[in-house]
């Protein structure tokens, strides 16, 4: 069933609110989502009713807190459709799903001379970490080129891998660029050459359905608060093999088996790799934004993304002088823009002005950003309560910007 | 008696009594009353840990048939242990196999067998079941 | 002003719950405590008018959410009276600051040879990542005892401290045994031995006003979600001369000031140790809650929660064959006891059915538990919200309990 | 004129218009206008890097007066160095060390001097203060 505009823009109250007097067009979503009702409804429902610390407690609130947990895990398993439960991991977000496999797999495979393969299009969170562990361990960090396009140099990235090679990472969307890398071929050349690859799924998620087990990828990484879920819960998924290979990350809580003063034995997965008190809120609402995207549906979704974007392209390109970054034929909804040679935080900051919500700067992608030697782009991006009306007064905006710095 | 009929008869027992308050005497009656079993297998080799309680499980295979003694050192698991070997022990191995237990739930203990439960008591059943399997192959 | 105790049940719906058809007793405080409408409004609040991802948007959204996240800095940091805001880390909670300090400070300043004292009273997230890292590194973990009451052995402590002692981690409270620590008097012994002291205010900072300047700790960790604030928050204060020396924790996001494909440069304190999106969410949730204890007083909650350990202390106390763990004259409210030779899980099951929340087992202090050689305790751990009457049905299902299982 | 004067005029200009655009285009007009910065001074010794956008930053002191030039890659944050400067340039280091600079609030452009905000220009405000109590240091 095609997106009823109207009904789900009823869901995200957010939407109807005005700023500096002009309706809110909110353009930020790959920086973050807003939330629909029915999650807002599921955290208080969460902390009226059913707030507990999970697993180890006998008493009522905490099974039922337990329960909700761990179902939750397998509603995320679905949407992702990972083999087994155990393979997801709840995490704080994406960053921290990437830095928990930089650290643990760095620890235990990385060797002096060794090589981490990935790309120039990666956010610092897939960057800096590998970076820091490859300094710390002796490695060396590969780094494949894009083209013009802004789409990933695979023959490029396929002509750094050798022995030396433990692990590609590498993203499955640019969020700079939109350009929506080709997993699937890149993973199946890995592994035939014996590599596995982490993916940060961060802007992937959220826009079109993703199928781990399809892709055969060896870590998956994402964010709650980008797919319309609540801040401050992430997720891991990791092939078992691999997460039984790898070293705890953090410790404490239930993450233990046996605690002695000579010596720790670890928990079973998915546990060994969650310390702490789970946050078993944001659990809840990742889970009531993933059965929000399931009701309305992936596929509907894309499609809905893919046509504001066709629509922002033609007419942002109606308008001359425009330089845009990333137009590789596979490409997620956004546009990432300068106007001539406007500095981006001079059009931000009048495009704001008219109510649109963009962002602008490196948008933590900064080797990505010298590599084109400008200060940063404008970024437009979108989800499926935009509408086309917005666009139009993206492009209207634009405009008026140009005509303002003329 | 098959195992669905001890299972039917133990919930007519409990569906007696309407306090959950009574229906844990009951349970304890049952731990108390579990067969005690051989000291010499309640070592490290034949427990199940849970985190809060400790289970220990034997298993014997004698005509085509699976005996279950087993202990706990907390009285509520020991029911339930005594409950599920009652259930259970002297029965065939397929029968053990496919039992899907749902006794358990319908007296309203649900909990108790769920594996995010702190007793070790998912892991008993499964155990139990796994003795099942591996007697039936050897046979 | 005292608590008006009706007042201040109405703020918390979940305690007007019931559970096996009887009124819902929540004496789980120290595992995670309820939350009042405030902090639950609070995280609807911003979701609906203010959610946006923070620092680096030059839009409207974005600037109101990071004033947002600055004031809850702020008023954290006046909250615990630290010297300054970028003192005060946001991290997802007291185990994940336990482990940054552990992490950090052990790459810098561990060698093989080091020693790090902690104590056996210590919840695991307080000494796993200790005990990890001094393995990693070559260094001795040194465990101080405790007396028979339950107080901390000082004499033992400083006796373990000398010249290889590179710091002290301890705990502000017991999670098991309610003992509240001499901290002011162990931070100056150990600062006059030159030795900085970490404390895991995970139990301290709810339930009485912690002032970090006037303890002089180096460091001081918690959780929002103990102390009536959302879950997947947590805070790490940190003196300013360590957190400068301390390296990065995890890297990705507003933690970076340039990142070039040689090599990357830190932002400043204390975006430095805050990798990823920040949890605004929880942000404005635990600002919430730290107005609303403001609001009832630390002095206030103190008085009324001292009153309710003592009711409970003498209640419990005229039933036969108690046995209790923790009965320092400084102690928190909290009762650890066990009935007679009754397993604690047994104990905990039936008090669950009379409708009263009770924590059963080593409550993640294993060592401690070893220490009394015994399976684990049960725990009731009172909160402000909670009452007299409570108390004493709490006594009366203790004693049912006993008659049970004579 | 003193600080709070020059303040007072600029807050006028801006009232006369009601909508943000109009505003923003006074500010540009205004960021065209700053005198450049010789470019002697655009150098990394002078630059106070905001994430966004960049600023250099020069001043000298002559006769108990401190001069400042600046220039900026971004034209609004040209245009609000512009009005610092006016406001600034050529006032004793007194003045200056103690001016509130409360027109950037009044005009309704607080985010641009907000420490969390991305354009250098909180720091460039804490460098000009900076500069006035070195020279009176030296004087
Ligand atoms: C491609 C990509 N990877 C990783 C991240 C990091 O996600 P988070 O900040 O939620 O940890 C982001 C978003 O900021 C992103 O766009
Ligand atoms: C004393 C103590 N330290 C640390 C923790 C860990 O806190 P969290 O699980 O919120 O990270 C807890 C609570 O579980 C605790 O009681």
């Amino acid at each position: 069933m095609p997106i009823d505009i109207q009904k789900v823009r009823a869901d995200f109250p957010i939407l109807s609110h005005t700023v500096y007097k002009r309706p809110l067009i909110y353009f930020d979503n790959a920086a973050t989502t807003q939330k629909p009702l029915q999650v807002i409804k599921a955290i208080s429902d969460y902390y009226e009713n059913d707030n507990c610390n999970i697993h180890r407690g006998v008493h009522y609130l905490s099974m039922k807190a337990t329960e909700a947990f761990e179902e939750a895990r397998k509603e995320i398993r679905e949407f992702i459709n990972a083999p087994s439960t155990h393979e997801v991991v709840f995490t704080k977000g994406a960053s921290e799903s990437l830095n928990l496999v930089a650290a643990s797999f760095g620890k235990k495979f990385l060797k002096p001379g060794d090589e981490v393969v990935t790309t120039i299009m990666e956010h610092h969170s897939n960057f800096v970490p590998w970076q820091i562990i490859c300094e710390e361990k002796g490695a060396v960090l590969r780094v494949a080129n894009i083209l013009a396009d802004g789409d990933l140099d695979t023959r490029h990235l396929y002509s750094l891998i050798s022995e030396k090679t433990k692990i590609i990472a590498l993203t499955h969307v640019s969020n700079v660029l939109g350009t929506i890398n080709p997993l699937k071929e890149i993973i199946a050349h890995a592994h035939r050459m014996g590599v596995p690859v982490l993916v940060d799924g961060a802007q992937g998620v959220a826009h079109a359905k993703v199928d781990v087990s399809d892709l055969d990828c060896d870590f998956y990484c994402f964010s709650g608060h980008k797919m319309y879920g609540p801040m401050g819960i992430g997720v891991l998924y990791g092939k078992e093999k691999w997460l039984e290979e790898l070293p705890p990350y953090q410790s404490g809580g239930e993450m233990v088996k046996d605690v002695r003063i000579e010596r720790t034995t670890f928990n079973e997965l998915p546990f060994k790799f969650e310390a702490g008190t789970p946050n078993v809120e944001g659990v809840t609402g990742l889970r009531a934004a993933v059965q929000y995207l399931k009701n309305i549906g992936m596929e509907e979704i894309s499609l809905y993304e893919d046509r504001l974007l066709k629509r922002a392209v033609e007419g942002l390109s109606s308008i001359s002088d425009m330089r845009f970054y990333g137009t590789a034929p596979e490409k997620a909804s956004l546009v990432s823009f300068l106007i001539g040679d406007i500095h981006p935080f001079d059009a931000g900051t009048i495009i704001d002005k008219m109510g649109i919500a963009v962002r602008t700067g490196h948008h933590c992608a900064q080797p990505l950003i010298d590599h084109f030697g400008i200060p940063g782009t404008v970024r437009a991006s979108f989800a499926f309560y935009n509408t086309a009306d917005e666009i139009d007064r993206l492009t209207e905006a634009v405009s008026r910007v140009k005509r303002m710095f003329a | 008696m098959t195992i669905q009929e001890i299972e039917n008869q133990l919930v007519d027992e409990f569906a007696a009594f309407d306090d959950w308050l009574d229906k844990y005497d009951l349970i304890l009656d049952m731990g108390k009353s579990l067969p005690p079993i051989d000291p010499k297998y309640k070592t490290d080799q034949y427990l199940i840990s849970g985190c809060q309680s400790k289970v220990w499980l034997f298993a014997e295979y004698r005509d085509g048939k699976v005996y279950f003694t087993a202990d706990s050192d907390a009285i509520i698991t020991k029911g339930i242990v005594s409950m599920l070997i009652s259930v259970l022990s002297g029965q065939a191995p397929d029968a053990i196999q496919s039992a899907d237990l749902n006794f358990i739930d319908r007296i309203g203990l649900k909990e108790h067998l769920s594996p995010t439960r702190s007793n070790g008591l998912a892991s008993m059943v499964k155990q139990m079941k796994l003795y099942a399997m591996v007697f039936k192959m050897k046979s």
